[in-house]
């Protein structure tokens, strides 16, 4: 079974076909994108239908030899957590093509160049999280920054080429750092019986607590900056702020996750003690992101920054239950980050609909809509009350299982964290009053409610959030073997009820 | 426990009542109130059968569960979708449909010139459902789901007319606040998790036993939070004046009868927990006295007649909360006040409703006066409510009143005497204010604009008003005679036998009824002799000032969380500006330097070229020399 | 007498033809120092050949000079051209290209 | 005393006396043919030479031989790969160097006098480019092979020589070109004679002037280190002028700016690939047991030119400028290959000159399109909007310089991954990290050039993309194939380089 470069393969194919097609026909243009995403999430729900949930060794498994001269293979695998990333991605794209349909318009490019590189960008999506071989995720991981630099760049607004290149940079930079630890790692795997990127075999490799150390923060550095948590963040709000709805949605929804990923895949597994030594200050750093994040959210004056300052904190949640080292964490982190992908996406498009309907991104020029545009209101109403984890919506069950997961090994972090609730309480409802409530300010008296196509676009995302709050077990079952695998792994179990008595 | 099968209808016809009017959305302007309606409806007769099953059952045989799904299981984290429905949790589905069937009627006239009243039936719907998870949620995750849904539903409604922003603010307030509570909850339920591995309602008792105190006691005052949020109860109260923003049904249903009263339930429900953890049961008697003390002077010197009431609904809470933190002797009582309250106060919401509609939406009770003759059924169905609430005997606040004040004297030594002058105190401030409100309001002489014309309200508004009055009349005595409601609660609450009795019950009632009598006296003293200005004196007593606003809470809170809060924030906001990413773009900077400096080098003349060269190969032979050495 | 003191003679003709370079103008001065450089390693060639004993050194000695010779056309030709175009022979004038 | 006549193996010579003999015979078409024939002939009879050697050296690319020329030459694995590569270089450096417009038509002409002027207008265009190509080309071929002091010393005369009179060729700014070939002739004299200066001093230290022998004293460690230390220091400084690592590199940016573009391209990849082959073959074989001494040193140097090449790009305005410190840059790098002094490497250093030597001379082929009426344009400024105008030319610039960068899936990351990953695996760590950081700070300017390109607007000042011919634009393409195709699928380069690439003594 090649279902993995299968999944690559079709995005892929189909930027080619759309680069076949002339520049002038912008709809055939989009309509192939479309159809492509979607055969993709067919795909690949087709894929997960065949998975075995209680298996929890890698699946779909692929290898070909890539590079012998060093021992790098072309290595797909996924276990849970990978497929839960995957079925994330690949939903998300064609709701992104479609909710974005209009927004490759004000480009440096033309359309046909906007879908190219979306597509381009999915197959590496795939890529990422099915690899298995540390030097392919690797290239993948830095190849992914490309199309992602001309998407903010080519098409976003306001400082765009500015925030690209920040984005690049801080990525380049990470980037490096770990390719130092990739080839520390390949160079200790040639003196212990062969050189190799194999994951399994790295991570059985003999070395000294301060190597491991060091290396560990190679990747460690790396990924903090992908999944941005404090103090290496400044470079998201200035994307999220310049690029368009849909890019915004697939960096903070698919590509930041990498991050978080890799924290798992790599950090975890390759240097278990090492992460075991770190710990304690991650954690602190994240519930730093998440209060400051939630804090700074509220600071914000521009709608886009929110947003991205939202993220910052909730991916402060995230890393906190990867390190909190519970299977209630474990899973808890897994299942926010396909989550908050979709509350993001939910808050994002619908906010980038208010932007280009009003002209403006900031939130003080907005006001009354909910009269106005009453449906618009309602989504962006629901995206938030998701985004601050209203029981119900998906997003509680992930931030709660993370809060439990926690505090049942590290009470005092929990304990903070939850503070960030009422936080969140206030970045939403802050906007929400602003751009929703009150009179309607003028500009905004005949803006246009969602149309048919926007909401077909948004809906799936709404069902997604609605659904998963009150049933989210499909989506456990999946994550958990995996997760609890992972803590097995480091040799941690759950902490078992004291009923006080300590 | 007993599994059935129809639980879930209780909550599914309102929730899909709510999906329904939102999802059709204009399309069901005509029929939607109607519908909405029906479905609460359908839902109280469900509630009915239930009970008349439970009641078909012996005692221990009562409470029956229905579990739904596997809502969320990771590990040892199992939490199912489940329902329960015991003796406690059907009186509260009683009251919540019940009143809230009314308050569906009542609406579709109050709100029939309302655009958006299909919304406001689905929201009503939707606190509806939201409301009964809360209360037959099976474990305290379940509950907090509704907890939160209330708090939605809360929100939506108080901020429905929120193009007015001072709503909007209004409705944002609460929410937070809220929220605040909530974090107490979700605080008390990791506790409990980590603590007890469990956080279903039957794990929880059956761990408590074998759970040290001092976590039993983090779990009670977490919980205690949690409820001081929800109950708008010191020192998370500030938000229910406000709240009065929202459509007067709402306040009625929500901030009266129901949802405010849903900390109480979740003490009562966690009595096993309270009982175990005596600190945390005294600081829960605390903040009821406090608050009942709070709400009662606040309810003195408010002009708006909903502040006025909501003032009262939360001295109200507060003898009920008093009344659950005085352990198993209590619970019983505050349940039943808190029915009896559930009628005469959405009673008299309803009333001040028909009023504020007769007279062209004024709240002021300046502005009123004489409605009397105009308005004959209001001012009947809104006597017989402040009656209930002044505890006059037989009206139904005489009976679950005296039983808190009788049950705080008899809690015993200091702590007795204390709380049982406190609440003797309360009823008769009580007693004053309600009288000002009723004079101000239906006596003396009118002081309303010449433009209005006050008239009595449709049939369809004042039905539930009557309805309720007679609730407010006959339900005191119907729970307490053969102390039916406490022996149907019994089984809940293990019961530590008789106290010894302080004061016997006559003579509390007695001094009840004096203080009382006192408090209605000075009111006519003050009100009905001589004739009352149509705008506030200004010239009143510090205490009236601060009274009028509330207590200082908001400036409170203003100075003491707000404004420090919007520092911080403006402060990081820069701080992340200049320091942080200050500190990328310096190292950015700082390479640029580098290299703009190090081009020096290139001077362009070729002798400095063959210096460089010369230099190099110095270097080397001094590098060499330092080796060979 | 010492062969040694050849080399010290060969180090200080290199030296003075390095420093030359870095301190003369004259293009042609400047490419006469290098020569010296060169000879100077030529003298070094040939002391060492004398002091191993064998006739590698010298030979290498021809071959420098021929060298040398090549080197002569090709850098007098560009010099020629500058002073042409320059009207100077002087290597500070030509610093257009820096930075 | 007994002359024995010298016994040659001309087969394995004869890739560089092709070259020889194509140069020799280019002078006389130089003299003979008549000019409306000479570009042509000598186009074609440059590419036949530089083809058929190219040919030559694929026939003998197993052979091994330390007596191809009485010992002065050694033929073996590197040796042939990095013939191979200088061919291949040099091929589609004749491509772009083929478009005559950029040289002047009469180098001897004062600029901007009446004969120059009447040299242009009847196209009387000298073509002496061919030859002294062909010249070059066949020095840095003798270069990399050579196995004792004095072969050495005259290959690095033989391609030095033909490269100080074609930097001084330029058509247009030509005082600029003269001043480059002014400066590049005096600081390589001048380079030169260190050069042979540290000969001597391996002379007088092994009484040999064959590599095998020097290499016994020094594996032997008889005989006076302080001769030897001088000796390695004095041969370094001539290695590391050509190679342009701080502090001798002051040279290139000036040359690289002056000298005309196509040139510049091919000194660039070329001159690497003779110099560092050259290198590699002395500090692996010859100097290998000294390591302790030159070593650190080597070290100290890579570093600094790594960070000073990286740093100071970021401040350039002027594309070419730009390149050449970027190159400074990546010797830096490749030096971390020298030091690693293991098999990895040594084919880690191959293909790392391989793959930047065909991205170089496709970038610079780039450069030499950008033009205004008055020719090239190389200030970056005027760069801006490139990818407006033409897209295509843009994104393969793009391209390339992402492989300068080392990005993922261009020749350029394979390239650092495995030069980096040899020299930490030889323990040279700190160089490893100094390499990566540097190289952090150069996607930097990369980038920024990239942004120029495509993220701002285009200013109207009749910069404009010329058409290219079809010479240069089959080298651009096939620059950009390779460059992109080496990232993609390396492997078969690699196990070809691996099977070949061993250093017989």
């Amino acid at each position: 079974m090649t279902w993995l470069t299968l999944l690559m393969a079709l995005p892929l194919a189909g930027s080619l076909a759309v680069a076949a097609l002339p520049k002038t026909n912008e709809k055939l243009v989009k309509q192939t994108a479309l159809a492509t995403t979607l055969i993709v999430m067919a795909a690949t729900i087709a894929m997960a239908l065949g998975f075995q949930r209680d298996n929890v060794e890698l699946q779909f498994v692929e290898k070909y030899s890539w590079i012998p001269f060093f021992g790098i293979n072309y290595a797909l695998g996924i276990d849970g957590l990978a497929l839960v990333l995957i079925l994330m991605s690949t939903i998300l794209a064609p709701v992104v093509v479609l909710a974005g349909w209009n927004e490759s318009h004000g480009g440096r490019w033309s359309v046909k160049t906007f879908y190219i590189l979306i597509l381009v960008l999915e197959t590496m999506m795939i890529g990422v999280f099915a690899a298995t071989d540390v030097f392919l995720f690797y290239v993948i991981f830095e190849a992914m920054l490309i199309p992602v630099y001309f998407l903010i760049g080519g098409y976003g607004t306001g400082e765009r080429s500015a925030a690209a290149v920040k984005f690049l940079i801080y990525s380049l930079f990470g980037g490096l750092l770990m390719l130092a630890s990739i080839i520390a790692l390949y160079v200790m795997s040639g003196a212990q019986g062969g050189h190799t990127f194999d994951l399994a075999a790295l991570s059985s490799l003999e070395m000294s607590s301060t190597t491991q150390d060091l290396l560990f923060l190679g990747f460690f550095i790396a990924f903090a900056i992908k999944a941005p948590l404090w103090p290496l963040h400044t470079w998201l709000p200035d994307a999220a702020e310049s690029a368009t709805p849909g890019t915004s949605v697939l960096l903070l929804g698919v590509l930041d996750k990498v991050g978080t990923f890799g924290m798992i895949r790599y950090c975890l597994t390759l240097f278990p003690e090492a992460s075991k030594t770190f710990t304690p200050m991650i954690l602190v750093l994240a519930v730093i992101s998440i209060i400051y994040g939630a804090i700074l959210a509220i600071g914000q004056r521009d709608l886009k920054r929110l947003i991205a300052f939202t993220s910052i904190s909730h991916f402060g949640f995230i890393t906190m239950g990867i390190f909190a080292m519970t299977s209630q964490g474990h899973s808890g982190a897994t299942l926010y980050m396909f989550n908050h992908a979709f509350s993001t996406a939910a808050l994002f498009l619908v906010g980038g609909w208010m932007i280009s309907r009003r002209g403006s991104s900031t939130i003080a020029d907005f006001g009354g809509l909910q009269r106005i545009t009453p449906v618009m209101a309602w989504m962006f109403f629901l995206a938030g009350m998701s985004s601050l984890a209203l029981p119900g919506l998906s997003s509680f069950v992930s931030e709660f299982l993370v809060l439990v997961g926690t505090f049942t090994r590290y009470p005092a972090h929990a304990v903070i964290a939850t503070c960030g609730i009422v936080l969140a309480a206030l970045y939403i409802l802050i906007p929400v009053q602003k751009a929703l409530h009150g009179p309607t300010t003028p500009g905004n008296e005949n803006l246009s409610d969602l149309n048919l196509r926007e909401k077909i676009a948004i809906a799936p995302v709404i069902a997604i959030i609605v659904v998963l709050g009150f049933y989210p077990s499909p989506l456990l079952k999946v994550i958990n073997p995996a997760a609890s695998h992972v803590i097995a792994q480091l040799g941690f179990n759950d902490p078992v009820p004291t009923n006080g008595s300590k | 426990m007993m599994s059935s099968h129809s639980l879930v209808y209780l909550i599914a016809l309102p929730l899909a009542g709510a999906a329904i009017l939102l999802l059709a959305g204009r399309r069901s302007d005509k029929w939607g109130h109607l519908l909405a309606t029906g479905l609460s409806a359908s839902s109280f007769f469900l509630g009915l059968y239930q009970l008349s099953l439970m009641l078909s059952r012996s005692n221990e045989q009562r409470p029956v569960g229905q579990k739904l799904f596997e809502w969320i299981s990771v590990g040892t984290f199992n939490i199912d979708a489940g329902l329960m429905l015991d003796q406690l949790s059907i009186c509260f589905v009683l009251l919540i449909t019940g009143v809230g069937t009314l308050i569906h009627i009542y609406s579709i006239s109050y709100m029939s010139h309302d655009p958006d009243r299909r919304r406001f039936f689905a929201f009503l719907n939707l606190f509806i459902a939201a409301m009964l998870l809360l209360v037959l949620g099976d474990s305290y995750l379940n509950l907090y789901v509704g907890w939160e849904g209330v708090g939605l539903a809360s929100y939506l409604l108080i901020g429905f007319w929120n193009q007015k922003l001072a709503y909007a603010t209004a409705s944002k307030k609460a929410f937070v606040m809220n929220r605040i509570g909530d974090m107490g909850l979700s605080f008390a339920i990791m506790i409990a998790f980590a603590t007890m591995g469990t956080v279903s309602f039957t794990g929880v008792k059956a761990a408590a036993e074998h759970t040290s105190t001092a976590a039993l006691t983090a779990i009670g005052i977490m919980l205690l939070l949690a409820a001081t949020g929800k109950s708008a109860q010191f020192p998370l109260q500030a938000w229910l004046g406000d709240a009065m923003a929202g459509p007067t049904p709402v306040s009625a249903l929500i901030h009266a009868a129901t949802m405010v009263t849903a900390g109480v339930y979740l003490i009562t429900r966690s009595n096993f927990i309270f009982d175990a953890a005596p600190t945390a049961q005294l600081l829960v008697v605390i903040v009821g006295a406090i608050t009942l003390m709070f709400g009662a002077l606040i309810g003195t010197a408010k002009d708006d007649i909903k502040k006025a009431l909501a003032a009262s609904t939360m001295s109200q809470i507060g003898y009920m909360i008093l009344g659950a933190g005085l352990g198993p002797v209590g619970y019983a009582f505050a349940i039943m006040h808190l029915l009896t309250h559930g009628f005469f106060k959405a009673g008299m919401f309803l009333g001040a409703g028909s009023v504020i509609h007769g007279m062209n939406d004024e709240v002021n009770i300046r502005k009123y006066g004489a409605l009397r003759k105009f308005m004959p059924i209001t001012f009947a169905t809104f006597g017989f409510g402040y009656l209930a609430i002044l505890g006059v005997p037989p009206f139904a606040g005489f009976y679950s009143k005296d039983m808190i004040i009788e049950t705080a004297f008899n809690s015993g030594g200091i702590k007795g005497i204390i709380l049982g002058s406190v609440t003797l105190l309360g009823a008769g401030i009580t007693a004053f204010y309600m009288t000002r409100v009723m004079i101000l309001t239906f006596t003396g002489t009118s002081r309303w604009d010449e433009e209005v014309h006050p008239y009595e309200s449709p049939w369809l508004m004042w039905l539930p008003m009557a309805i309720l009055a007679v609730g407010s009349v006959t339900s005191g005595y119907l729970l307490s005679h053969g102390n039916a409601l406490v022996n149907w609660l019994s089984p809940l609450f293990e019961s530590h036998g008789e106290h010894d009795e302080f004061l016997p019950p006559m003579v509390v009632s007695g001094l009840a009824l004096a203080m009382v009598a006192i408090g209605v006296a000075i009111a006519f003293l003050k009100y009905s002799r001589s004739d009352v200005d149509a705008v506030a004196p200004s010239d009143v007593s510090i205490f009236t000032t601060i009274a009028r606003q509330d207590l200082m809470q908001d400036r409170f809170n203003e100075a003491v969380f707000m404004r420090p809060g919007q520092l911080l924030t403006s402060v990081l906001v820069k701080t992340d500006e200049a320091i942080i990413d200050g500190a990328v773009r310096g190292v950015g900077r700082a390479a640029m330097g580098t290299g703009a400096t190090l081009r020096g080098v290139q001077s362009g003349f070729v002798r400095s070229y063959a210096a460089l060269i010369l230099i190099g190969a110095v270097a080397l032979i001094a590098a060499i020399w330092v080796v060979v050495q | 007498m010492n062969a040694a003191n050849y080399l010290y003679l060969s180090a200080m003709l290199f030296t003075i033809g390095a420093v030359g370079v870095v301190v003369r103008r004259n293009a042609i001065v400047v490419f006469m120092c290098i020569e010296l450089m060169l000879n100077a390693a030529n003298l070094s060639f040939v002391t060492f050949s004398r002091i191993n004993g064998d006739l590698n050194g010298q030979v290498v000695a021809f071959f420098t000079m021929v060298v040398a010779a090549c080197e002569v056309v090709v850098g007098l030709a560009i010099i020629v051209t500058i002073y042409r175009s320059r009207r100077s022979a002087s290597v500070d004038d030509a610093s257009l290209l820096k930075r | 005393m007994v002359f024995t006549a010298p016994v040659l193996n001309y087969t394995l010579l004869s890739p560089i006396l092709i070259l020889l003999a194509g140069a020799l015979i280019g002078v006389l078409v130089e003299a003979f043919v008549s000019k409306a024939l000479r570009s042509i002939t000598q186009l074609t009879l440059t590419i036949g030479t530089l083809v058929l050697s190219l040919a030559q050296v694929w026939k003998i690319r197993n052979a091994q031989s330390t007596t191809a020329a009485m010992g002065s030459v050694v033929i073996d694995g590197p040796a042939i790969l990095l013939q191979a590569s200088i061919l291949i270089i040099a091929i589609i450096s004749v491509f772009v160097i083929a478009d005559t417009d950029h040289f002047t038509a009469l180098a001897a002409a004062l600029p901007g006098s009446d004969e120059e002027r009447h040299a242009v207008q009847t196209g009387n265009q000298v073509t002496e480019v061919y030859p002294l190509t062909l010249f070059a080309i066949s020095g840095m071929m003798l270069f990399p092979v050579s196995s004792d002091l004095i072969t050495l010393f005259v290959a690095l005369e033989m391609l030095s020589l033909p490269l100080y009179l074609m930097a001084g060729l330029s058509r247009r700014r030509r005082l600029a070109s003269q001043e480059a070939a002014l400066k590049y002739f005096l600081l390589g004299a001048f380079s030169s004679a260190f050069f042979l200066f540290g000969m001597a001093y391996l002379y007088g230290y092994s009484a040999s002037v064959t590599f095998a022998g020097i290499r016994e004293s020094v594996v032997g460690g008889s005989g006076n280190d302080v001769l030897l230390l001088i000796g390695i220091a004095f041969v370094s400084i001539g290695l590391l002028f050509k190679v342009g690592a701080v502090p001798f590199h002051a040279w290139s940016p000036d040359v690289y700016q002056g000298a005309p573009t196509p040139i510049t391209g091919f000194m660039a990849a070329a001159t690497k690939i003779a110099a560092f082959g050259a290198m590699l073959r002395i500090y692996y074989t010859v100097f290998a047991n000294a390591q302790w001494s030159w070593s650190p040193l080597l070290s100290a140097i890579a570093v600094i030119t790594m960070l000073f090449g990286s740093f100071v790009a970021i401040a350039q305005r002027d594309v070419k400028r730009m390149l050449a410190y970027s190159s400074i840059a990546h010797a830096g790098f490749l030096l971390a290959g020298v030091i690693a002094l293991n098999k990895a490497g040594l084919d880690a250093s191959i293909f790392y000159l391989f793959a930047y030597g065909v991205a170089t001379v496709g970038a610079f082929a780039i450069v030499t399109l950008v033009r205004d009426s008055a020719g090239e344009v190389t200030d970056l400024n005027r760069w801006k909007g490139l990818g407006k105008r033409s897209p295509w030319v843009a994104a393969t610039f793009a391209g390339f310089l992402l492989a300068f960068a080392g990005i993922p899936l261009t020749s350029g990351f394979i390239g650092k991954f495995s030069i980096f990953s040899a020299a930490y695996e030889s323990g040279a760590k700190g160089v490893v990290i100094v390499g990566v950081l540097s190289s952090a700070i150069a996607a930097f300017f990369y980038i920024r050039v990239i942004v120029l390109m495509f993220f701002t607007d285009p200013v109207q000042d009749g910069t404009s993309v010329e058409i290219p011919s079809e010479l240069t634009r089959i080298a651009i393409i096939f620059s950009i194939v390779v460059t992109i195709a080496l990232g993609v699928y390396p492997a078969p380069l690699l196990d070809f380089i691996t099977n070949l690439a061993i250093f017989i003594r």
